[in-house]
């Protein structure tokens, strides 16, 4: 173990990449830019491995995204729920509590979303929707209330606890499609279409744009006024970073733990509302794209910020109408997009790993 | 350049912010057969230096000379092959392991064989003079025993030098004496060690040679001999110093009682005493201070006088006492001052002004009815609680983590000592604090007393107790065992600190 | 129909196959927990070792080659993560749900680009049953216990050295410090990074072996997109639903082994359950699980905590 | 309170690199103008993985090339993403959309009516084309094709035992259990059926060992119905050494121990079908059924592992069911 060589040669291996990776982790902005930069940067690489020109993919992509009015409004539509689901990460996180189960809660909103269809006349008509939302983000909030309420007083952990969860969310929507909630004479696993009073209605006629992109930028500004601008806001950011101290001033954390874990389910609810009653109009076997994953990845490169998480969702959004256009143009597998979403994940988990060895997180999860 | 050195730093410079070294251009030397004690205020970065002379941090610059050779000591691994041990402020046990599974783990391949069967780890332990129990985990020992194994764990690996990290905290002033005949015997032996510590008395009792470091540089270093302690604090605080009376034993025992524990218990758990029987009261205008060993129940007493834990047995009233007619059966929650500010007393990356007033910021004079936060009115207050308690900030939008300390410190006390409560709990309220940041907090803490409030202070540092306290009740084993008013006789606080040692050390 | 021996003993048997990827998986995991890693990524580990098994099949022809390819791609693939997650110390939880979704989109892609569709696998039957002669004709219990796969019994075997290695040896005393305490570990000089990085990478061996079960064993040299279909989350709630105890893994893997094996033979004695709630069941039990055994302190102490030195 | 400020600068920095590398520049896919007509297929999973997607994307292949189409395809097409695919294909100038599963249906009477320059185009069953005029479907008779195949089932089984297993629990699968049962116990009254589902079109390991199951408890051809899991339960098959048949393609090569026969989807008919009615500009609202008597589909010959008697009693029931001496409408 006894070396001889000098103090400055140790630890030498490589002081430029050093510097480099030193330098990009001390600025959080450059730092999720390096993260997107490097995933984009594989992505194109692989494409090329793929066969694929990069520079006319990222073209085929870019105007898939963003290239007309109506891929805007499809990037849009992409957007809304997972920027739901994200927020509702984050309202999570904020408070300490690592919510997997973003998945599972937007799973039960969107059963939600579709129960006063079913159930309710439909000559409530436009009330009907209000109604839909409501119960939605009930039942994804109910939904997340359970893992909180096992934690408090059972200590399972949350991370195996909801992911659990999902599972059981999925498999459940699996059985109420083919089941209880299917209409007699159906071709195929989903529930009766929503009377129109249900839908979001499309607001760029022309266009999938629905109500709910609004409602989900709704959610993000109400999110950012709660986080920043009220007492509550400041009692859940206090007991999430440091939770000793939250205790030494005697926070009501049971309840900051049990309201934030319901509001996060209510907002990924309302997240499968969106998808349901702005896009799909029922409840469909396997509606949902891992849209609740997503969601947590966003909310982590958006810094736990609700107007970071805006635009990288947004991101989110165009990767996926962008790999789609890739698709349906150049057929490139639809693999890729996967691939394209979980690289910044990874890259920004590593970035702030580092940091952490440095002393300085990103985020600090406070489990 | 020392010829008999064992070891030698030679320019060592650190630092972890860039611009602001920890240390600066350190050389230095430790013997064989010499007890070396190295003093500084908190934040010297004596501690700093026993990490890089551990492989625990690397040197910016310059770099160790073991027996006239360069070495480079990039992990513990390294520094144990080359002969060094330490034993840390907080002990690195493995806290489920046993004491034979610790000692195994830390052995080097060498030392491994000797130690395959617990019965021989015991035998080897005595064969020291250092008796542990090897077959119940580490975490349920007495601290002094875990402190033990530490040494136990250096001299297993045939330590040539062992580096203690402040390690007389953990200890009553009988033991202390005990201890360092422990060393005395090791360093004998041929072994050199070094001891960082703040206490003056130890080091001009006990040590060979010392070397005193401030703000990060060498200020002197050499035999102890000679030395004396105003020589000594001048060295340390960088000017001759004559401390100023707090005027302890001023308060006035009269005061209306405040609160009161009638027979507090709590169960014991490892590595803590609980509180068995504890009746204590406090009252307005008097400064109680609670001294006594680490871990043996001061962390319970601040829990239960905060209301943080209800007791198992006993109770504990709070009461108004005459401070507001209009609602006499208003009782406001305790200020508080924890043990650990980083984890319990502030929300590192939270503004200061929230930070300053989170438990209040429900209030009407901080948010509105429907929870909007006030942001103005926050902010201005909080300028004025910084300026009051002289808190130094650019802006009240800073973050704690960028503050020092002391600063840190003051918003914490500022918190605790802004509302219109009648009682101040505070917890090791100097720790980690340089000298004029100490003095600062002692100095508010008696102030608050002679507002008419009640104060207690929990600590194990006895010369702060000393001064500012008018009644020091002492702990051990979660029990109270004895109540000295001032002055108070320093010897007799000593004995009633170590109780009765055989009870507490099933050695 | 009704519950007698031979549907008893097909449920035994099927319990047994179903166990058996899951059990290999969390052994793996086991070990990587024991020395303080919550590995998420389990879930792709498989994967990749899945792939890497079908695609080792199809270039060599070779079930046991196939077998080594996905051993060397779960180990493959576990260098990447541990890279991250031990010596660059990203967060296992955020890490590993990246790295999982990567490894669905990254199996899929190259299933599209290296493997052929039309590939006929030879004969698995050596890999997928050992028929022990003379016990597995033993009414009853002989096909569940005695015709199953070697890499089953491998699993078996492995749990119990796992067990006495955890228990009695200095590389288990290493992993185990390394996991309850990791800065007393690095300060009694054990390379605590190091450590962890190879706990992670035989994690992936075994999750490299788990993922070839599946493909070449359980699918007969088929790879389909997510193979593991959520069988990488169930092992980590088995590891904690068995205590991180290797035997209490194993019977925790048999146990759910058998909540899916019932999802089969259930419908087959008209136990009228609908398909889903039955596939809910291994996840159901796994939350039950934690309902009723609540927190638990065999947990290592520093499980999920990334090693930063200094650090208290 | 800073929290809000101390992400604004990334998000200024995000937000101008996002502008920069998104502002629209020259759009490569309109700047694409060619003369070919532009078809395009969409398909639920792989278009190389299985025996549902590879045979229909040959013939949809076969097709563009015959008829000079430009041609392209999303596989892995989501039912959540289906109405944004079918909107991006369509305005982008798709002349005809070719959707290969029922599941479809929704998304194209949700879109079609938005583009009537598209022709919609839907592969396996519909029952309706809600009366839209650019919407078309070639519906496979999955009624008869349950019935064959349950008496083809039914006269190969030795032990009077025969199984059918389905993937996920749809009606359509439903219904198909239903006329294999009518089926078989036309050829053989007191033949036991057993129906089970999987669960999963995917999980070959699933299938595989309710497979084995089924067979260890005394079934003796199986009926596999499951998708991309039908693979697990011709393994078992093989490897237990009883009866299955082929499905959608001929499969005897993959499965020469075990295989029958194959059902083979007249997947280039069909297909050919739709380039020719596209060139000639006939598209729109109808249904074209696809059944044995007009070779929609058909079984592979001669049989294999099996008496010749059966070959000629399934032979049997299907010229009954052309002279309609069977009727299958309920």
């Amino acid at each position: 173990m006894k070396s001889l060589s000098t103090p400055q040669e140790a630890g030498m291996a490589s002081p430029g990449l050093r510097a480099m990776v030193a330098r990009i982790a001390r600025s959080p902005a450059l730092a999720t830019l390096a993260a997107f930069a490097l995933s984009i940067g594989f992505s194109l690489g692989l494409l090329a491995l793929l066969g694929r020109d990069p520079v006319e993919a990222l073209a085929v992509m870019l105007d898939g995204a963003l290239g007309s009015p109506r891929a805007v409004a499809d990037t849009l539509v992409f957007m809304a729920p997972r920027l739901l689901t994200a927020l509702a990460a984050l309202v999570a996180l904020r408070c300490g509590f690592f919510n997997l189960g973003g998945e599972g809660q937007l799973q039960l909103g969107a059963v939600g979303a579709i129960l006063p269809s079913t159930f309710l006349p439909a000559e409530l008509g436009p009330l009907l929707l209000p109604l839909s939302v409501l119960s939605a983000a009930l039942l994804g909030g109910l939904w997340g209330l359970i893992p909180a309420v096992l934690k408090l007083w059972r200590g399972a952990n949350e991370i195996i606890v909801t992911l659990m969860m999902n599972f059981i969310a999925i498999y459940l929507v699996k059985y109420l499609v083919q089941g209880p909630l299917q209409p007699p004479g159906s071709d195929f696993n989903m529930s009766a279409k929503v009377p129109d009073g249900a839908m979001l209605p499309v607001i760029l006629p022309g266009s999938r744009l629905h109500a709910g992109v609004l409602l989900a930028l709704a959610a993000a500004a109400m999110v950012w006024a709660l986080l920043y601008h009220t007492a509550y806001g400041a009692r859940l950011q206090a007991a999430g970073l440091a939770p000793g101290t939250a205790r030494l001033l005697q926070l009501p954390m049971r309840r900051l733990v049990l309201s934030s874990m319901l509001l996060s389910g209510a907002l990924a609810g309302i997240g499968g509302a969106v998808e349901v009653l702005g896009v799909q109009y029922r409840l469909i076997d396997g509606f949902s794209t891992d849209i609740g994953f997503d969601g947590l990845a966003i909310a982590l490169l958006g810094g736990l910020d609700p107007l970071g998480s805006v635009v990288v969702a947004l991101y989110f959004g165009a990767i996926d109408s962008g790999t789609l256009a890739l698709q349906s143009a150049l057929s490139v597998p639809a693999a890729l997009a996967q691939v394209m979403a979980s690289l910044p994940i990874i890259a920004l988990a590593c970035l702030n790993g580092y940091r952490l060895l440095k002393g300085r997180p990103l985020w600090s999860s406070t489990r | 350049m020392d010829p008999d050195a064992l070891l030698r730093l030679t320019g060592v410079s650190k630092s972890f912010v860039p611009g602001h070294p920890v240390l600066e251009n350190v050389s230095m030397s430790f013997r064989r057969g010499e007890l070396h004690a190295v003093l500084g205020e908190n934040g010297a970065g004596k501690s700093t230096m026993l990490n890089i002379v551990f492989g625990l941090h690397q040197p910016d610059e310059g770099g160790l000379l073991l027996d006239g050779r360069q070495v480079i000591h990039r992990s513990p691994s390294d520094a144990i092959a080359n002969g060094i041990g330490m034993v840390h402020q907080h002990f690195k046990l493995v806290p489920s392991f046993t004491a034979g599974e610790n000692l195994r783990l830390a052995a080097t391949p060498a030392a491994r064989r000797r130690l395959s069967r617990d019965a021989d780890i015991g035998r080897l332990a005595e064969s020291f003079g250092l008796p542990i129990p090897i077959d119940i985990p580490v975490a349920q020992l007495p601290l002094a025993l875990q402190q033990r194994v530490e040494i136990v764990k250096a001299l297993v690996n045939e330590a040539a030098l062992i580096l203690f990290d402040e390690p007389t905290t953990i200890l009553g002033p009988e033991e202390i004496a005990g201890f360092y005949a422990v060393l005395r015997r090791l360093a004998a032996d041929g072994r050199g060690i070094v001891v960082v510590t703040h206490h003056l008395a130890e080091v001009l009792d006990h040590a060979d040679r010392v070397t005193v470091i401030r703000h990060g540089r060498l200020v002197s270093s050499g035999p102890v001999a000679g030395r004396s302690r105003a020589d000594l604090v001048r060295d340390i605080v960088g000017r001759s110093l004559e401390l100023e009376p707090l005027a302890a034993g001023q308060g006035r025992a009269d005061g209306d009682v405040v609160a009161r524990l009638e027979k507090v218990s709590l169960a014991p758990r490892p590595s803590s005493a609980g509180l068995r029987d504890v009746s204590l009261e406090l009252r307005r205008g008097e400064v109680v201070g609670v001294a006594g060993v680490e871990g043996n129940g001061q962390r319970e007493l601040f829990d239960v006088v905060a209301g943080l834990v209800s007791p198992e047995r006993g109770t504990v009233t709070w009461m108004s006492g005459a401070a507001d007619p209009s609602a006499p059966e208003r009782v406001a929650a305790p200020g508080l001052v924890p043990e650990d500010r980083h984890r319990e007393g502030l929300v590192l990356d939270l503004p200061v002004s929230l930070n300053l007033l989170l438990d209040r910021i429900g209030e009407p004079a901080f948010s509105t009815p429907a929870g909007r936060l006030r942001h103005a009115d926050i902010a201005s207050h909080a300028r004025s609680m910084c300026a009051e308690a002289d808190v130094r900030t650019h802006s009240v939008e800073q973050t704690p983590r960028t503050l020092s300390g002391g600063n840190q410190q003051k918003i914490v006390l500022a918190r605790a000592l802004a509302g219109d409560s009648l009682m101040v709990v505070v917890h090791q309220p100097t720790r980690g604090l340089d000298f004029a940041a100490s003095e600062e907090v002692l100095r508010r803490l008696r102030a608050a007393a002679g507002e008419g409030r009640a104060v207690l202070v929990i600590s194990s540092h006895l010369d702060e107790l000393l001064r500012i306290s008018d009644r020091i009740v002492v702990i051990y084993g979660g029990r109270i065992v004895g109540q000295l008013s001032a002055p108070v006789d320093r010897e007799r606080l000593g004995v009633l600190m170590t109780g009765d040692e055989r009870e507490a050390v099933p050695a | 129909m009704v519950f007698d021996a031979v549907t008893f003993g097909l449920l035994l048997a099927s319990a047994v196959r179903l166990s058996a990827p899951i059990l290999l998986a969390s052994l793996g995991e086991l070990v990587c927990e024991r020395g303080g890693v919550l590995n998420i990524g389990l879930e792709g580990l498989m994967l990749f070792g899945a792939f890497g098994a079908v695609l080792g099949l199809q270039w060599t022809g070779e079930p046991v080659l196939g077998v080594l390819c996905g051993v060397a791609a779960g180990a493959g693939a576990a260098i990447v993560l541990a890279v991250a997650v031990a010596v660059l110390r990203a967060d296992s939880v955020v890490a590993g749900i990246g790295f999982n979704i990567l490894a669905l989109g990254g199996t899929s892609l190259g299933r599209e680009l290296l493997l052929s569709p039309s590939f006929t696998a030879p004969s698995l039957r050596a890999l997928a049953s050992w028929r022990i002669p003379g016990l597995w004709e033993v009414p009853v219990v002989g096909r569940a216990f005695f015709g199953q796969s070697p890499l089953l019994y491998g699993g078996i075997v492995l749990a119990i050295v796992l067990w006495a290695v955890i228990r009695h040896s200095r590389p288990g005393l290493v992993l185990r410090a390394v996991g309850e305490g990791a800065s007393a570990a690095d300060a009694a000089g054990i390379p605590v990074t190091a450590v962890r990085f190879a706990a992670m990478v035989f994690c992936g061996l075994l999750a490299g072996i788990a993922g070839a079960y599946l493909t070449l064993v359980a699918s007969g040299g088929v790879f389909t997109d997510n193979v593991t279909a959520g069988r990488g989350y169930l092992a980590v709630a088995v590891v904690i639903f068995g205590r991180w105890k290797p035997l209490w893994i194993v019977l925790a893997s048999l146990l759910f082994g058998c909540a899916d094996a019932l999802q089969y033979q259930g419908q087959a004695i008209g136990l009228a359950l609908p398909a889903p709630l039955l596939l809910m069941f291994p996840f159901l039990l796994a939350l039950l699980a934690w309902i009723v055994m609540g927190r638990s302190d065999a947990a290592p102490g520093d499980l999920g905590v990334p090693f930063i030195r200094g650090a208290r | 309170m800073d929290q809000p400020f101390r992400f604004l600068s990334r998000r200024i920095v995000l937000g101008l690199v996002a502008g920069a590398l998104l502002s629209p520049g020259p759009s490569p896919l309109s700047a694409r103008a060619e003369n070919a007509i532009e078809v395009a297929g969409l398909f639920t999973g792989a278009v190389t993985q299985g025996n549902w997607d590879p045979p229909g994307f040959a013939a949809f292949q076969k097709m563009a090339k015959t008829y000079g189409f430009k041609s392209s395809y999303v596989e892995h097409a989501t039912y959540e993403k289906a109405p944004a695919i079918l909107r991006q294909l369509a305005a982008r100038g798709v002349k005809m959309i070719i959707c290969q599963s029922s599941g479809y249906s929704a998304a194209i009477l949700e879109v079609a009516k938005e583009f009537p320059q598209t022709q919609f185009v839907l592969y396996s069953y519909a029952a309706s084309t809600g009366g839209l005029k650019n919407y078309t479907a070639w519906s496979v008779n999955w009624d008869e094709y349950g019935y064959v195949t349950g008496a083809l089932a039914a006269a190969s089984s030795a032990n009077k035992h025969i199984a059918i297993i389905s993937g996920e629990e749809i009606p359509s699968a439903k219904r198909t259990h239903e006329f294999t049962t009518r089926g078989a116990k036309a050829v053989v009254p007191d033949i036991q059926v057993d129906k089970v589902f999987t669960g999963s079109f995917t999980d070959i390991a699933k299938a595989k060992e309710i497979a084995t199951g089924v067979i260890l408890r005394g079934a003796d051809v199986l009926l596999p119905s499951a998708d991309l899991a039908d693979a697990g339960i011709q393994q078992a098959a093989e490897e237990e050494k009883k009866l299955t048949i082929g499905a959608y393609m001929d499969q005897s090569k993959q499965f020469p121990g075990a295989i029958i026969t194959s059902t083979v989807l007249n997947f280039d008919k069909a297909y050919d079908q739709m380039g020719q009615m596209m060139k000639a500009g006939t598209l729109g609202g109808q249904i074209f059924q696809m059944d044995l008597a007009n070779d929609g589909w058909t079984l592979a010959r001669p049989f294999q592992h099996v008496a010749p008697e059966v070959e000629t009693q399934v032979f049997g029931v299907i010229g009954k069911l052309a002279k309609g001496e069977i009727k299958l409408e309920n």
